[in-house]
């Protein structure tokens, strides 16, 4: 362990600095991933446009403001108030205006007719004119103020939609957002709202439990089939952090890591990290070995130029085939971490002599049907202990006090995964305890419990004792 | 058409559900002259009255069709547009169940809402049960008033009422809707922004005579914590807060993707490659059974997507041919997928008894 | 509809009553099932024993405690607390008290040593001597004032686990029962505690989804298969009130209806509602008919009395298997409700013809994999619209202001529902909008959505107008 | 052996997981001539000693047998008795991820508890991270520290304080633990009955320079409330309480029962009943394929529980004979059932950020 913290940073993960990507989080919830060059500017479309520069040296989770000639103001938080002593229907309500709320909202309720968009009598015309007109740092605000004064029924509302009402209209047009650091949860949730089916419906709860079942950290060496084009990857890479390796193993002739465009890390310790292979490589290894012999120096010294350059290129490429596969023919790896749609029944067992005793073994599945059919697999191929399908959902709560809920809907996904531990039987020699003895134990039924490691309820062991 | 039993053949009057789709089911009501105009086709009232109940029916212009179904409540509650304060059967049919409405119980609901919980009251009650619903909010009220009287709900009597400032009491009870001149409740509903103060108004209209079950509706846990305490000062018993979580599945295949294929895929990828290239390189070549230089290089090291992914549907020999679903020259396996947006609350529901103490 | 109510009770659900079996719900959340017979004394084990005429004439949901010579004494609920004035620590606290105790809790926590069951310092020969002893009213109260009183750590407790430790006690030892009603739930109750797997994991919650599901309601006339021993039958009859009827098809020689035993029905009108038919009854309607006629009156007058009533038991045994087999030829049936470990994907097409247009159709399994071959199989079919897998779960809350939280554990079940509508398919004529007009769309592709009954999601159809 | 990084072999010393059973994982320390003694068999110590980890270990008795396994924070909570303030995998690997807890982050722990979550955060914050835990109970903390040197958790301090009255501040933090003779946590996780209390102590010790995250763990909905007053009221930002579900299942396999297997063994049983039967009856029978009576006659009608229902795991063709899960002369659909002990709650997690000034 060192006596001080040196970690090398391999990018900025505290402040937010040019030559990064970064995702910036919208008042609509919606999220984009922008490149921050220096002098650049990024658009974010109907929230408007700002300069680089502006938002560069501030932490990130910093939150701004987009003001006139393209700056932006910092702001303690996306959905905070300008002048909340000014304003009637402030979203901060006490405790007990809360109470009263719940006391009479039957009798205010009472003269409201149905709220939809025909009450609205602001056109989108009158909107577009006021976004261009005005210049001020409040605009987002003064439209919303122009929206309720222009509303019919805006006074006849309940606090409650009242304040649903506001807090729409500000995720429309508050020309806020929120610079943040792009952490395996931010890349993935880019992915879940922009395109779902591309991640396999993985959710940030099942990511996390892939990694902590899968015993990922600084140092390791992992086995990785990964088909979300890199997410998987990167969360891996980031808690790595600099430190240990992965051969991923893949169906075509190029590995797909678009989702690592977005990653930031040099190209030498991404390519020193992340070592690839596909299939043909590692099911056929002697086969697929590339036949190459470097030539000697005075030969190389005769070639052209650009002979050298290509030979060069060549031998690089050959030299990094080989030595992947001999990696991957050395096996011992730290964990399989598996996130693919090909059938695991037939595949599983080639895959399994190259992880190392004792290590995790996690596949993922949009589809608990799927790793059903990969546990029995696993159920009688006995290198797999105790496999379980597991599922893990969160439910995130509409967090207001004096309004606590669950949130009414959610998208529907999450997936599952199948988590096991390589383990070494012995071919022979062992006998379970009531397989073996079931004869004697029908004598005498106190003596001895069944044991089937993978599938028994039993209770606990008796005390170690010092024999 | 009656909630109370099935009929077999469409007449004129009827209400008919016109199933277009799992989104799209659309309440019509039987009139010689009229059509149904949907984007999937063109259904003409007339050659609807005749046909059974449950029949498919294709479109008047050759194509498009739609079935005809009987109402129930379970299908008038997902033909409701997806507005607010519709109970929907996960909680209806527990809310029913926990508290042992059967034929002839008499109950007791507010708000009526959209009224998609007093249809599920009304069947289950029948015509030996009663249901004394009420809402506060006129329009409402005045829809719902009309939709029970469309629907033949008899055993049902809506009131125009708050009943948190003003109680459940019915001046002039229907004679038929009268036990003893009273309500007489057995079971409670309470769908209200604040039920607390509506439980109190509660003794009077319940039964004097046997225990009485309640079900308190709210979204927020604070609303549950002022209930349960409303509860607990009225003299109910047994409380206990709950939620329902209602998940609906279908059924799917999903191609099997052996690794054979994908070896033979790499295999023949490789093979047409080093018959397509010349022979440029500057490779020192073994005679054996390794392969060549040729068949791996590939000058264009940075296009790393030029391969796509192999997802759902695709062909697992090529890149971008789509299989259909369930293609029958490939292996397939069923699957359950979530539908894509679920419920994950619809409101805490909190139960509690009444018993009343024993007449001597 | 009748202008008053005159509903005749085939049983009293009201009022607790001679000659009928009750639920007894017992302090340790256990459940017993007891039948109240005059001058009967009823038995809880540990909890006492009591004379059943004491109960009788009080409503069902009473609460009593047992006092001497097995009388009871009726008391306002099961957690009541005696003398709650006297008592420090009694369990009603205010909301402020409550606060206080979050806050310090910390502190009272930290000088508490585990508390396991080794502090208890009253053995078990102490207790069964104080309840020997005891022949007063409060004996539970005091055995559990003996018991803190002889618990060493008791004092260092924090008030929370005090009261846990006094609810828990209290619940084993205070002679406290509630008598219930044994509506549908409470009989799904007492074998869920009893005998989990002979009700194949059926949950409450599940229980009511089928029976809403299924359009369940007096007068109806449904297809029945139920493997429970008549729990899904019971609640079905319990929802009908005397009014409809049911075929029950099943594969034995006789039926399996020992759930009904303590439904307390009168005989005939158990047997006028539930016919039942075996599977071979039900597919081989022709060959299973029983060939009988009756003899003339002068046969009859003829025959011996013990052949006499021979020949009536085996007349009105044939005459009732062939109505029944007639009663399922005709079909029509209102609903299928079928709770079956049979393989419904082969069975499934014989059974359809039987149910009537639009009617539905339910089909529970504990194993959600079992629905989905069978959802397949009906999506084939056409004859089922809108096949759905429906699972629905209660979350329970342990509902005390202040301490409010979901239930820690639960018992993991609850099974599953397969859920749709009974439709007649056009045999011919019939052009799926994007099927048969693809080409028409490919040409103009902002013609006509698709359109697939079973699985598409489209928008909702214009509205309806005269033509 | 390590949290830290795998092993390949076992030597003396080294802390092993013996996998007696899914609900039987008991930590040993390999010590000559000590003996682990179960139920399903006795295994030497001295024999461990040069094993692979991972492998199977058959008893000294020539029956029953373990599993050796490597300790990871996963397998460790599990092998934890079943007693309070366990924070299971489903809970702390969601904090971890969404808190983005990698290499190198500083993490704030109180209280320490079982330390499950200690091991958690120790691997995945590495040799370059740190982990401040504090735990306030005298016992606990002396058991945790001792278990944090046996485990060599070097990246981990634990403090023995009461952080809701004394706040987080170390006085002397050894060198390779602080940051400009600061903590600096980048990370904070409350595991205590009264975190709003202990939140106002945060600020001396969380980053100045980045931003925080936090992870306040409570069960019961009261303290949630609490919580977020005081957070919003401390300066914390995008609070929002979650609640994870954790479910596991298990692979099994059910019988395919056929309807034809059941018309089959109807069949049987009325031509075995119809030649053990005099042809005693009264019964005018006609020529033809129709059935006898007295193959469906039966005297004792009251007996409705003769034969008992089919369930999992019963010979189709007859009542009673039990068929072993699998038999490969039946026919079997794979299906997966959920443990018979649910967690249907662990605690209500509410997260939020901290996020310093921008340095000028």
């Amino acid at each position: 362990m060192s006596s001080d913290i040196e970690v090398k940073p391999v990018k900025n993960e505290k402040v937010i600095s040019f030559n990064q990507h970064v995702l910036i989080r919208l008042p609509s919830e919606g999220v984009k991933i922008a490149y921050l060059k220096e002098e650049g500017i990024i658009n974010l479309g109907k929230f408007g446009s700002f300069q680089a520069s502006g938002v560069v040296g501030y932490n990130f989770g910093q939150s701004f403001e987009i003001i006139e000639d393209e700056n932006v103001n910092p702001i303690s938080f996306i959905g905070e108030v300008a002048d909340a002593s000014e304003r009637e229907d402030t979203p901060e309500l006490s405790k007990d205006e809360l109470t009263m709320m719940f006391s009479n909202s039957a009798e205010n309720n009472q003269n409201i007719i149905n709220i939809g968009s025909k009450v609205q009598q602001l056109s989108n015309a009158d909107i577009d004119e006021l976004k261009k007109s005005g210049a001020s740092s409040n605009i987002g605000q003064q439209i919303i103020e122009k929206m309720i004064s222009g509303h019919g029924g805006f006074d006849k509302k309940t606090i409650f939609s009242q304040q649903k009402y506001l807090k729409r209209k500000q995720q429309k047009f508050l020309r806020r957002f929120t610079v943040e650091y792009i952490g395996s949860s931010e890349l993935l949730e880019y992915f879940i709202v922009k395109d779902l089916p591309r991640v396999h419906g993985i959710s940030e709860e099942t990511l996390g439990s892939i990694l902590s079942y899968g015993n990922i950290r600084p140092g390791g060496n992992y086995l990785v089939i990964d088909e979300t084009g890199g997410v998987v990857i990167y969360a891996m890479l980031e808690r790595m952090k600099g430190e240990g390796s992965m051969v991923v193993v893949h169906e075509n002739e190029h590995v797909n890591f678009s989702a690592l465009k977005y990653a930031d890390y040099p190209e030498d310790l991404q390519n020193e990290m992340v070592k690839t292979i596909n299939w043909l490589q590692f099911l056929e290894p002697e086969n697929e070995k590339i036949l190459w012999e470097d030539v000697d120096d005075e030969e190389f010294a005769n070639m052209k130029t650009s002979k050298k350059a290509q030979y060069e290129r060549r031998s690089k490429r050959a030299n990094y085939i080989n030595s992947v596969i001999e990696v991957a023919k050395k096996g011992n790896f730290d964990a399989l971490i598996c996130v693919s749609t090909l059938h695991l029944p037939t595949l599983l067992p080639e895959i399994l002599p190259k992880i190392g005793g004792s290590r995790p073994i996690v596949v993922y599945s949009q589809f608990k049907e799927l790793l059903l059919d990969t546990q029995h697999c696993m159920m009688s191929d006995k290198r797999v202990l105790a496999p379980s399908i597991i599922e893990t959902r969160v439910r995130k709560y509409q967090t207001i006090p004096g309004r606590l809920h669950p949130l009414m809907t959610s998208r529907g996904y999450g997936g599952y995964i199948l988590w096991g531990t390589r383990v070494i039987p012995q071919e022979s020699g062992i006998t379970a305890v009531g397989r073996g003895i079931t004869k004697k134990r029908k004598e005498n039924p106190e003596s001895t419990p069944t044991q089937e490691a993978d599938t028994t309820e039993t209770d606990t062991p008796e005390t170690t004792t010092a024999s | 058409m009656s909630f109370y039993q099935y009929k077999d053949y469409i007449e004129e009057g009827d209400i008919v559900l016109a199933f277009i789709s799992r989104q799209a089911i659309k309440p019509i009501t039987i009139k010689k002259g009229e059509q149904l105009n949907t984007r999937y086709g063109h259904f003409q009232h007339d050659k609807m009255i005749g046909m059974k109940y449950g029949e498919q029916m294709g479109g008047a212009r050759g194509y498009g069709f739609i079935y005809l179904l009987h109402p129930t409540p379970e299908l008038w509650s997902i033909s409701l547009p997806h507005r607010t304060q519709i109970v929907y059967t996960p909680d209806s049919s527990y809310i029913i169940q926990r508290l042992n409405v059967t034929s002839g119980t008499r109950v007791i609901e507010a708000g009526t809402g959209s009224g998609s919980f007093t249809h599920a009251f009304a069947r289950t009650t029948g015509l030996n049960g009663r249901v004394f619903s009420y809402e506060f909010h006129e329009p409402r009220y005045l829809e719902a008033k009309k939709e029970f009287e469309d629907h033949n709900l008899e055993n049902t009597l809506i009131t125009h009422r708050d009943v948190c400032h003003h109680g459940f009491e019915i001046e002039t009870i229907p004679e038929h809707f009268s036990s003893n001149g009273s309500i007489e409740g057995d079971v409670v509903f309470l769908d209200l922004p604040s039920p607390w103060t509506a439980i109190p108004h509660l003794k009077k209209v319940i039964s004097t005579t046997n225990r009485v079950g309640i079900c308190c509706f709210s979204p927020c846990i604070e609303q549950v914590d002022k209930t349960i305490k409303s509860l607990q000062e009225n003299g109910w018993i047994n409380i206990e807060m709950t939620e329902v979580a209602g998940r609906r599945w279908e059924a799917r295949k999903e191609l099997v993707r052996d690794i054979k294929d994908v070896v033979k895929r790499l295999k023949d990828i490789q093979s047409r490659k080093g018959q397509g290239i010349e022979n440029r390189r500057n490779v020192k070549v073994q005679a054996g059974e390794k392969r060549e230089f040729s068949e791996v290089d590939n000058d264009d090291d940075t296009d790393d997507q030029k391969f796509e992914n192999l997802g759902k549907g695709y062909n697992p020999f090529g890149k971008g041919i789509r299989v259909k679903e369930g293609d029958e020259n490939y292996e397939w396996r069923n699957v359950t997928k979530i539908e894509s947006e679920i419920k994950t609350h619809t409101s805490y529901l909190t139960f509690a008894y009444y018993v009343p103490s024993k007449e001597t």
